[in-house]
């Protein structure tokens, strides 16, 4: 009997193509009974598109922006699977010590005015030392790619970007001046916050019981293969689009430490302590509607299955 | 306009009793002429009727992607009041405004020469289709390698992608210009300039207002672009913020908010323009 | 005193055939020269060459002694075939547009001389083909020409208001002792007009004849002496209108 | 061309002897009247010469961001034989040229009926002005959103782009129509379609040229941002790809490519319109 | 038998003082009549009003028993005071544009008939002034129309061709017995032509005058009795031309 189609859309060029590759290469649909079909596309909100009008079944993306369509009466759901990392990254040769020294210094930010590290910097600044670094410092937003670009250029003081946009930085000589665990840590956060996941339809979920627990399954077997094995690296290489050895580490070892390993009643205490975080600084514009956590964001599941190996040191969690 | 009234809602009370005899006064001038005010009400008719329109298909269609008239007003009056939407549109609306005029200004003069000089014109053909086809993305990216994310990389980037539009339209225009006229111009001796202004430029009009129409809305759509590219205000940034959250109502709420900027600066700018460039022509 | 010299070998335009074959003529200071010719010999043509509007490749057109190319360099008004105003300018906005400085009352009298008063605010399309010609008539006569070429200025006008004009028109000449092109069909409005008609053939057009006119001014239009004297050319060269050589 | 000669590569072998004759047989009829070679000519001439600036620029500017004419071309060898540039480009031409043909068609027809009747132009002027400025953005994704992740969608959004750009032109165009003429139509009881075909038309040839010219190219942008947003292939998708990994030599190459593409198109079919339409007028 | 009722009580143009003023007339099925006035006195407007161009508010136009309102039921030609080609089209084209079907013989004998042979292939701004005037002509003749309409239609022609084109027009119209409405402002082509005539005044414009001409044809052109005929005419009514009640 045929195994039913499960409908992936990802972004062409994103870290998530590293794991359908290593699910195709192994056979691990078929192994979890079922077929995937990837759609690759242009953008992240491409992505949003494509979930919305039923192009898709799964895309990845973020709780928040989960949370707030289900404000809009949109049915969607999460499953979790990497942790919010990375920070702020100055160059290393930089004067700054903490976030005071940004004053009047220019800062990029690659998500938008609602990136949730930038949101997240703000609540630290504040809580840690009074620093109102969104007025104090020239924030700037833009795309992560001219962001980087700029900071290597030294036109840009301090920065905000994404993974594996920070691990090319911190390959080509930059640090963290401040890490999500140190800002979780002085918000009096100390678990683990999830930050993006799979995202489904819960109808379809639920119509769909086998599918999804197969492509959970799946997903969650890519990662561990990719977690533990070098040689899998090797093999995906090409696809990571590293331009040396350097960056080629640290994109491994970003991506390893950012899995999500756990995601029980503390983690979810956690978000729900992030999110008044973040509604505080972010506002409307950030959670929309969305006044408090949902309790179907994140979708119900056998707690047993993240289970399945233990969390890395994180280096950057002094 | 909604958005622009509010700015000087706290002076308002010490305005309260000069602000009538200024409208009395000013009225008759330049408002209620007949058929201005004819023109305005159909105006505001249609954009009722459209209201109307939209908010039946949204009760008929119920479906949280589309959202209701209703919904979208109150959204723009939330972020006229909750959010920086003034300071959005405004950043936007400058933007719009200067690349607007340099373009324009560069675009004619170069069309001119083009149109008039077959030349040149079989010279700069092939760079002006080239630059004509450059994707908007690619310019606004280069803008900003070069000169660094500044304002005026934003300005170069918009006034880059216009020019090669207006340049052919108004081309097209210098082409078909009426050579027995020209030769009044040269029999009479006419200066250069007044040549120009006075035989050649009303020629142009019908062609300098389509590309005008149709490059303010262009040069809206482009700066959306590069304020989504690397700016940190302006209503594309938010845009985009909305856009990352699929916030549908916010969107439109944007859009509805710039889009009836637009149309009071086309009331207020093109129509009396036209009106002046239709003297004597066969329409009356 | 030879004011202008027209010499022009043969002009051609392109794809087409010649159409001018070796025109010579001098024209003296203050001199009304008529041409008359079937239709499409080229006379507009030649009008065109001498104002410059058309390139002589093969030829000179020299003025006051100085060759020109492409721009005459003095004053001189030309009546189109057609009116050829500018649409979007009124009577009087047309009329300011060629001599910028021209009082209002000198622009109202020079309408009014042609019979157009309180014609100034009207848009050409808003007046019939004989008024706008009569515009086009004040428009070369506002500039005050030292050359005056004329191209069937008369045409598509009412007996009267045309003989008015043809008084007009002398006067102004004797003011302004302007030489004068006079292209017309009219032998009769020649020969009350000018002190000689040269008369062109078929294309490729040559002069076939010249003719002085040696009747005394002021002439009267359909006077006894005008009309013999028309007759008496007639009936010398008999295919004369007609544009061939007799 | 590049990019369509290596289809028939397989093949050539087995048409090598019929080739030649094909091209002599052709190239006197097609190629080389004197007028076009020497067009060719200088077209090619100036392509050379832009790309030689351009190396000689990259030269002395020596950055990584400013890649040199070489790297572009390199990198356009690399993706057409490695990448699938022929596959990419072949998605975006024909979405181009389907929305193209018919935003053109549909805009023309509502441009012309806005321009003659001024009525209608009364009731539609601010339906139109909406139109014009709702952003690409909005449109696209309002599209995909409603009309599903598919092909159509696609061509929908750009189509209602376009539309209102080529409206606006063709309006005006129509506005300055010689009444004279339509007169002269009318005594003569052409039909209407003669009427339109015959007299209307070749008065708006040089408003829809110039609106066709500029369309195709902001036609162009726009399936740019409608393969970025939802489809899985096209140019548009590619450059998005480049750009994440700033790739400016990838943009660069793409865009070259799409370029020289449109520049042929140019050449082939815009031309010769032009000099048909030509035909008659002031100019010869 | 009237064949054409033409009665308008008046005309204005918008923003414009009243143009014609209780104008009414008849013309019988195969009459020649034609209209003489002063420059800008409503010719160009009637005329317009009979085709349809322009709207007659006040007053009714009948052909053939049947009124009409904006367009003629039937085939008129009508000869504008402005060519009004077409740019784009070529000579030939232009008359086919009008007459799809007709034969290339048929063109061509007509072209040669106004003196433009082989002209076919040629733009419009290729041609004299002239030329295109008689490609207008040829274009009402093409028609075959039952009623035409001529504003002015031989002005700009030289002498012999207008002669030779008024012989085509006089064999035209015996031959298609087609009603004729000819606007001119040379009143001896009138009286070599008309079967009446219609003076109007200046504007606001009355039928001042009718004189029915009833010199037998053939006529000659400058024949003694259509000369002695016309000097006659003036002699009883001096004032006639230039448009004034007398
Ligand atoms: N632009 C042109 N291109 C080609 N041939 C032309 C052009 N203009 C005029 N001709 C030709 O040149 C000849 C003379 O034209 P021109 O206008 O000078 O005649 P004309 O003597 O003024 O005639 P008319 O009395 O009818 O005005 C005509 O045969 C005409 O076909
Ligand atoms: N579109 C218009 N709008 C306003 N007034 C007009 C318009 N057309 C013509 N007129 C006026 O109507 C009057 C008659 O014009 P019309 O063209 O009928 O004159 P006409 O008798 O044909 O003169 P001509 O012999 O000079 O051709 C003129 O005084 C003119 O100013
Ligand atoms: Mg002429
Ligand atoms: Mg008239």
């Amino acid at each position: 009997q045929k195994s039913p189609n499960v409908r992936l859309g990802v972004l062409k060029y994103g870290t998530v193509n590293w794991e359908v590759d290593v699910i195709k290469h192994h056979k691990l649909d078929k192994k979890y009974g079922f077929t995937l079909d990837v759609l690759s596309l242009g953008s992240k909100n491409a992505s949003a598109v494509a979930l919305q009008s039923d192009a898709v079944d799964i895309i990845l993306t973020d709780w928040l922006w989960v949370n707030r369509q289900r404000a809009n009466d949109k049915d969607i759901t999460l499953f979790p699977t990497s942790i919010a990392t990375g920070g702020l990254y100055v160059a290393n040769d930089s004067p700054a010590k903490d976030v005071r020294d940004l004053a009047n210094k220019r800062v990029g930010i690659a998500g938008g005015e609602v990136d949730k590290n930038w949101l997240l910097l703000q609540a630290y600044a504040k809580a840690q030392y009074g620093f109102d670094i969104k007025n104090e410092t020239k924030p700037s937003f833009m795309s992560p790619v001219l962001l980087n670009v700029l900071m290597l250029r030294g036109e840009l003081d301090a920065g905000i970007n994404f993974w594996h946009y920070g691990a090319r930085l911190k390959a080509k000589g930059h640090r963290l001046l401040v890490t999500v665990p140190e800002i979780l840590h002085a918000l009096h956060i100390e678990n683990d916050v999830p930050l993006l996941g799979w995202a489904f339809k819960k109808p379809w979920a639920e119509q769909h019981a086998n599918s999804i627990k197969g492509f959970l399954q799946a997903s969650l077997a890519a990662k561990q293969i990719l977690y533990s094995s070098d040689e899998e690296w090797t093999r995906i290489r090409g696809l990571t689009k590293a331009e040396d050895d350097e960056v080629f580490t640290r994109l491994q070892t970003e991506y390893r430490r950012g899995l999500l390993h756990r995601f029980g009643l503390q983690e979810l205490t956690a978000t729900k302590d992030i999110f008044a975080v973040l509604a505080q600084h972010g506002g409307h514009s950030l959670v929309g509607n969305a006044t408090s956590l949902d309790e179907h964001t994140f979708y119900a599941f056998d707690q047993r299955l993240l289970s399945w190996n233990p969390v890395v040191e994180d280096e950057s969690a002094r | 306009m909604k958005a622009l009234d509010d700015i000087p809602k706290h002076s308002a009370n010490q305005t309260v009793i000069n602000w009538p005899v200024f409208v009395t006064r000013l009225s008759p001038m330049v408002f209620l002429t007949q058929a201005t005010s004819r023109w305005l009400l159909s105006r505001i008719a249609t954009v009722l009727a459209v209201g109307v329109l939209w908010q039946v298909v949204a009760w008929l269609v119920a479906s949280p992607d589309f959202p209701s008239c209703t919904a979208v007003l109150s959204s723009i009056h939330f972020h006229l009041t909750q959010g920086d939407m003034l300071l959005n549109l405004w950043a936007t609306l400058n933007r719009v405004a200067i690349s607007f005029v340099i373009s324009m200004l560069i675009g004619v003069v170069i069309g001119v020469l083009m149109g008039s000089y077959s030349q040149l014109n079989k010279l700069t053909d092939t760079a002006l289709i080239i630059a004509l086809n450059v994707p908007a993305l690619v310019t606004i990216l280069l803008c900003y390698i070069w000169f660094g994310l500044v304002e005026s990389a934003a300005i170069a980037a918009v006034v880059l992608n216009k020019i090669p539009t207006v340049v052919v339209m108004i081309r097209e225009g210098a082409r078909v210009v009426d050579r027995d006229l020209l030769a009044v111009a040269k029999i009479y001796r006419l200066s250069p300039s007044r040549t120009f202004f006075k035989v050649f430029l009303p020629q142009l009009y019908p062609f300098i207002m389509a590309s005008a129409r149709s490059g303010l809305s262009l040069i809206w759509k482009i700066v959306l672009v590069v304020e989504l590219l690397g700016r940190s205000d302006g209503v594309g940034f938010a845009l985009n913020t909305q856009f990352q959250f699929f916030d549908i109502t916010g969107i439109l709420a944007y859009t509805c908010a710039f889009i009836s900027i637009i149309l009071c600066v086309e009331g207020a700018i093109f129509r009396p323009l036209d009106k002046l460039i239709a003297r004597g022509s066969a329409h009356g | 005193m030879a004011e202008l010299n027209v010499r022009i070998e043969n002009k051609q335009y392109i794809h087409g055939t010649n159409v001018l074959d070796n025109i010579e003529f001098n024209l003296a200071a203050g001199e009304f020269v008529a041409i008359i010719g079937p239709s499409g010999c080229g006379k507009t043509t030649l009008l065109n060459m001498i104002s410059g509007l058309e390139p002589s490749e093969a030829g000179s057109i020299v003025f006051e002694g100085e060759r020109f190319y492409g721009q005459m360099c003095t004053q001189i008004g030309y009546i189109f075939q057609q009116p050829r105003l500018m649409p979007w300018l009124t009577i009087e906005q047309n009329l300011l547009l060629v001599q910028p400085n021209s009082r209002p009352d000198t622009i109202s009298e020079l309408l009014a001389s042609v019979g157009l008063e309180g014609k100034q605010d009207c848009y050409p399309r808003t007046l019939s083909g004989g008024m706008q010609r009569r515009v086009s008539i004040a428009r070369a006569f506002l500039i005050n020409p030292k050359l005056l070429l004329l191209d069937e200025p008369f045409n598509s006008l009412d007996a009267p208001t045309a003989a008015r004009l043809r008084l007009l028109l002398i006067k102004f000449c004797q003011r302004q002792r302007c030489s004068v092109i006079f292209v017309t069909h009219d032998l009769q409005e020649a020969v009350y007009l000018a002190d000689r008609i040269l008369f062109l053939s078929q294309p490729p057009s040559r002069i076939v004849h010249q003719e002085s006119i040696t009747l005394r001014r002021p002439r009267t239009e359909s006077g006894t002496d005008e009309l013999s004297w028309q007759a008496a050319l007639l009936a010398k060269h008999p295919s004369l209108l007609a544009g061939s050589v007799n």
